[in-house]
């Protein structure tokens, strides 16, 4: 209990008393975290990301304008019979001239001209994602492409995969950076708690002269690591989140317009508790191996 | 009568082999006071650092009230060493702490409440003359104010056994005769009290007990 | 001369007897440019892919099966009219089934029966990229459109925004990484600084007061922190590269299939020149603030 | 004569108003050998490290060689303190280094050749009858040792004045006497000597001029 007391308070006085080196300790664990925090983050965000845009991957089925509704309906079916399919819309012609012209309100004298409505009427199929689909919509399109009454069948795969693909290399830098930030975390808590020993080695070989207890000499490097590590995160977590709320205010609008969908604007109360926990364990760490260490 | 320190052929050798102490073979009984001399580098600090177990011997065996020192586990030496009071020859007060904390800390580790532990303070700096410096650092201090307050930390937890290295090196001829008298009245409460100095004409005023020291021998039980 | 002489020995030897503290040093300030290199390098690659894709955006212009050759000759006509267009490529409907069947081997018997050949001729076209391309291209796109001939137009441009707005964050997030770790890189140069100087304040305190020169006394803490800088910066592009070489033979391959082209895997020289004057700039002020400071 | 030292109504307050120094005027002349005493905590080291710059006056007016020393800028300051041989009372030898190199760094700075730094050092060295301890590492000897080593290095570079603060405080009388033959063999050679000690039987052998402070008054010149 003492050693307990003792520890804290001494934890406390030397954050007060070395208020510099404190300041410059908890910046570093704390800017340690920050970007580590930053970095799940982002890549949260874009892994929910790419799984919604998977999730809304379009199949485009264009009619002929001859095809019948005997036609459309066969091709409905065809639809409904597969399990990939979440849904699908019927676009006809007058809709997708209406479409285009919202679209572009300068070209709506242009389209109707010559030879009446030249766009074809469709329809949209909103897949789901899941293991196998690609495959099984590739057999699925080239089926409609050879349906009666169909035109031409469009489906997004190229674009998909390409950003499948760089959401795959933004994880794997990502993950990799995490790693070395971890590391790097890590390595400037030991730091730290070592500048804190180097600072009071003396006053440590002294108290272990004058037959201070084990506990009264190392409790209070563990509870200096334990403070920095935890306000640290506490600050990093602030940091995240008002970052987050700044971003969100800059680019909310233009990244919803842009990506047709609502991001993922989320700082998890887990990833929350794993930072805090996460700085309080590396810094009691960086503490105790600091402390044990003292000769 | 009880021995409470006794050591048998003692040798303590540093690094490149520099022999501090070589074959000493002394006895300490409970209650005496001793002085330790001998010229500069003869191993006096060498023998009460054995002592404190700060070092470990290099052959011989050393014990203290009946253990031998070299048994001692960890957690037991920092138990050992609270019931002793040292003065160190470079006085080793801690730079973060003030005066009062410096002394009070000791009895601190031992549990006392915070009333025990300052009129107890209040008490051993009142002892050294320096009560009305308490709340200095200690790096604010003359070298003779810093000796004292070495001094009364080794008091303050009534140790007993006392080990004093050269305590009156930087105090006046006047002051050192007060404070050997300080342990004169403490060693007549029953505590050994052993100092190693190099002052003749200050063991000539205490008139105890010497053990020279030369080159790591002993040379000279008076 | 003596004061230089001395300080590179001192530096030296500290760096040797301070093994220890010298290595943490090292490794924090090498982890920093590391992170800082890495971070350059992705951005700059993803900055030149997308740069890439970009150039490689194309306009798809399918044809009617009844359009005749003079229909075609007239949307050429448009095309190469246009200075946005690269090149333009004419795919028969021959051409296209035989793509069709390439792809989907397994489809090939199925597309050819009822209806003859489903798939339509198409015209590809390359755009050029620039400023003002996406405006123009949609208003060319709404001509090709209403042309004679003309079943359909598909100018990937969705995706492409969306591929854009992706590479703008990715590079804002990298921005904002790449401040923050230049932050943390000067900042763990400061502690691993401050580190050796609260190791030696004492015998700074006493040279000063033997009556040292200022450049005796400070010299050997500034060239510490360069030696530190330097050997850090050189790490650390020997990191890069390893990273680089090991990314490249993992997943060389895959991204190029995936990307439909060849990424470009860059480590600039002038990359590296920055690196290491950075290492050194930030390692010698850090020295230089430090043995300053030191009252 | 060549004054050295000019004090005039020099004091010197520390925080929370501690005198150390209150009114002090004194001379000494080139040449002079000029013992400081007092007791404990009369203010001889503040006098002392007003000399050596490590300290301003608070008032008052402190002149060497006719320059006042409040007047000089950093890096005249440096220039200085190396005309000064400086015996410390905690000694401050750098751990860093060994005791030859302790005591050839003040040679370097001055920019002698290495043989001449070597040759020089092991003279003093030998003077102060360490020559066989010189790659030990200063926390490798005993306290009498390490203050030899910091009398070594003040007298090295043969400078026109040593100021010493109780450079016997961890020697026997013998070694006392030595080290102040020592002085006294310098001081023969023109250089000005003013020592801090509180040892009176050692001022009585020396048989010099000696200025007594108290409570940071000039009490006595004798
Ligand atoms: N840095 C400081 N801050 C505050 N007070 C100080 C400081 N240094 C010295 N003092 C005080 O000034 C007074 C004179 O100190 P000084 O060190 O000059 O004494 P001294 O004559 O050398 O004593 P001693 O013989 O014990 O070394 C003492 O009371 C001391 O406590
Ligand atoms: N850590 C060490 N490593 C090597 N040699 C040492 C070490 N400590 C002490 N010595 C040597 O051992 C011998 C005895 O040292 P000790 O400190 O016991 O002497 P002392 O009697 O206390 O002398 P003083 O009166 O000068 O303090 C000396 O020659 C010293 O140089
Ligand atoms: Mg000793
Ligand atoms: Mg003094």
């Amino acid at each position: 209990m003492g050693a307990l007391a003792y520890s804290l308070e001494q934890a406390l006085l030397s954050l007060w008393r070395g208020r510099g080196a404190s300041l410059l300790s908890i910046a570093t664990i704390t800017l340690a975290l920050f970007v580590l925090g930053a970095f799940l983050l982002v890549t949260l965000n874009v892994q929910r990301l790419v799984g919604a845009w998977r999730g809304s991957a379009e199949l485009s089925i264009y009619l002929q304008d001859e095809a019948t509704p005997a036609e459309r309906t066969a091709v409905e079916h065809l639809l409904d019979a597969s399990p990939f399919v979440a849904a699908h819309d019927y676009v006809s012609k007058s809709q997708a001239e209406k479409r285009f012209a919202a679209l572009f309100p300068d070209l709506a004298g242009l389209s109707g001209e010559p030879a009446g409505n030249p766009f074809p009427a469709s329809i949209e199929v909103r897949l789901r994602s899941g293991p196998g689909t690609e495959g099984a919509v590739d057999a699925l399109a080239g089926r409609l492409r050879a349906a009666a009454g169909v035109s031409d069948v469009r489906y997004d795969r190229r674009w998909i995969d390409r950003l499948v693909t760089l959401a795959g290399i933004v994880g794997a830098v990502g993950l990799l950076l995490v790693t070395v930030l971890s590391v790097a975390g890590a390595l400037s808590v030991a730091i730290v708690v070592r500048l804190a020993l180097f600072a009071r080695r003396d006053e440590v070989e002294i108290m272990r002269l004058v037959g201070a207890p084990l506990s009264y000499i190392r409790g209070p490097f563990v509870t200096e690591g334990l403070l920095h590590g935890g306000v640290g995160a506490l600050i990093a977590i602030g940091l995240l989140l008002a970052g987050l709320v700044a971003v969100r205010a800059e680019y909310g609008l233009a990244v919803q317009a842009a990506l047709g969908l609502a991001p993922i604007w989320l700082l998890p109360l887990r990833l929350c508790g794993l930072v805090v926990v996460g700085g309080m364990v590396v810094g009691g760490i960086g503490g105790l191996v600091a402390a044990w260490s003292s000769r | 009568m009880d021995r409470v320190i006794e050591t048998h052929r003692l040798s303590k050798v540093y690094r490149r082999g520099v022999y501090a102490l070589r074959d000493v073979s002394l006895q300490i009984d409970k209650g005496e006071f001793v002085f330790l001399t001998g010229p500069s580098g003869a191993g006096k600090s060498t023998l009460l650092r054995l002592l404190l177990c700060e070092e470990r011997p290099s052959d011989g065996r050393l014990t203290v009230s009946g253990r031998n020192l070299d048994e001692l586990r960890p957690r037991e030496v920092q138990a050992y060493r609270r019931t002793i009071g040292f003065v160190f020859q470079d006085f080793k007060l801690i730079p973060r702490m003030t005066v009062l904390e410096n002394v009070s800390f000791v009895l601190r580790v031992l549990g006392l409440s915070s009333v025990q532990q300052r009129r107890r303070t209040f008490q051993v700096l009142k002892w050294v003359g320096l009560q009305h410096r308490m709340n200095a650092y200690p790096q604010d201090l003359s070298g003779g104010e810093q000796q004292r307050i070495a001094i009364a930390r080794a008091l303050v937890n009534d140790p007993a056994l006392v080990l004093a290295d050269e305590p009156t090196g930087n105090l006046d001829p006047d002051l050192s005769l007060e404070i050997m008298n300080l342990f004169r009245e403490i060693n007549a409460r029953g505590t050994t009290v052993l100092v190693a100095t190099h002052d003749r004409e200050l063991i000539r005023q205490v008139g105890r007990r010497a053990i020279s020291l030369d080159q790591g021998h002993v040379t000279e039980v008076m």
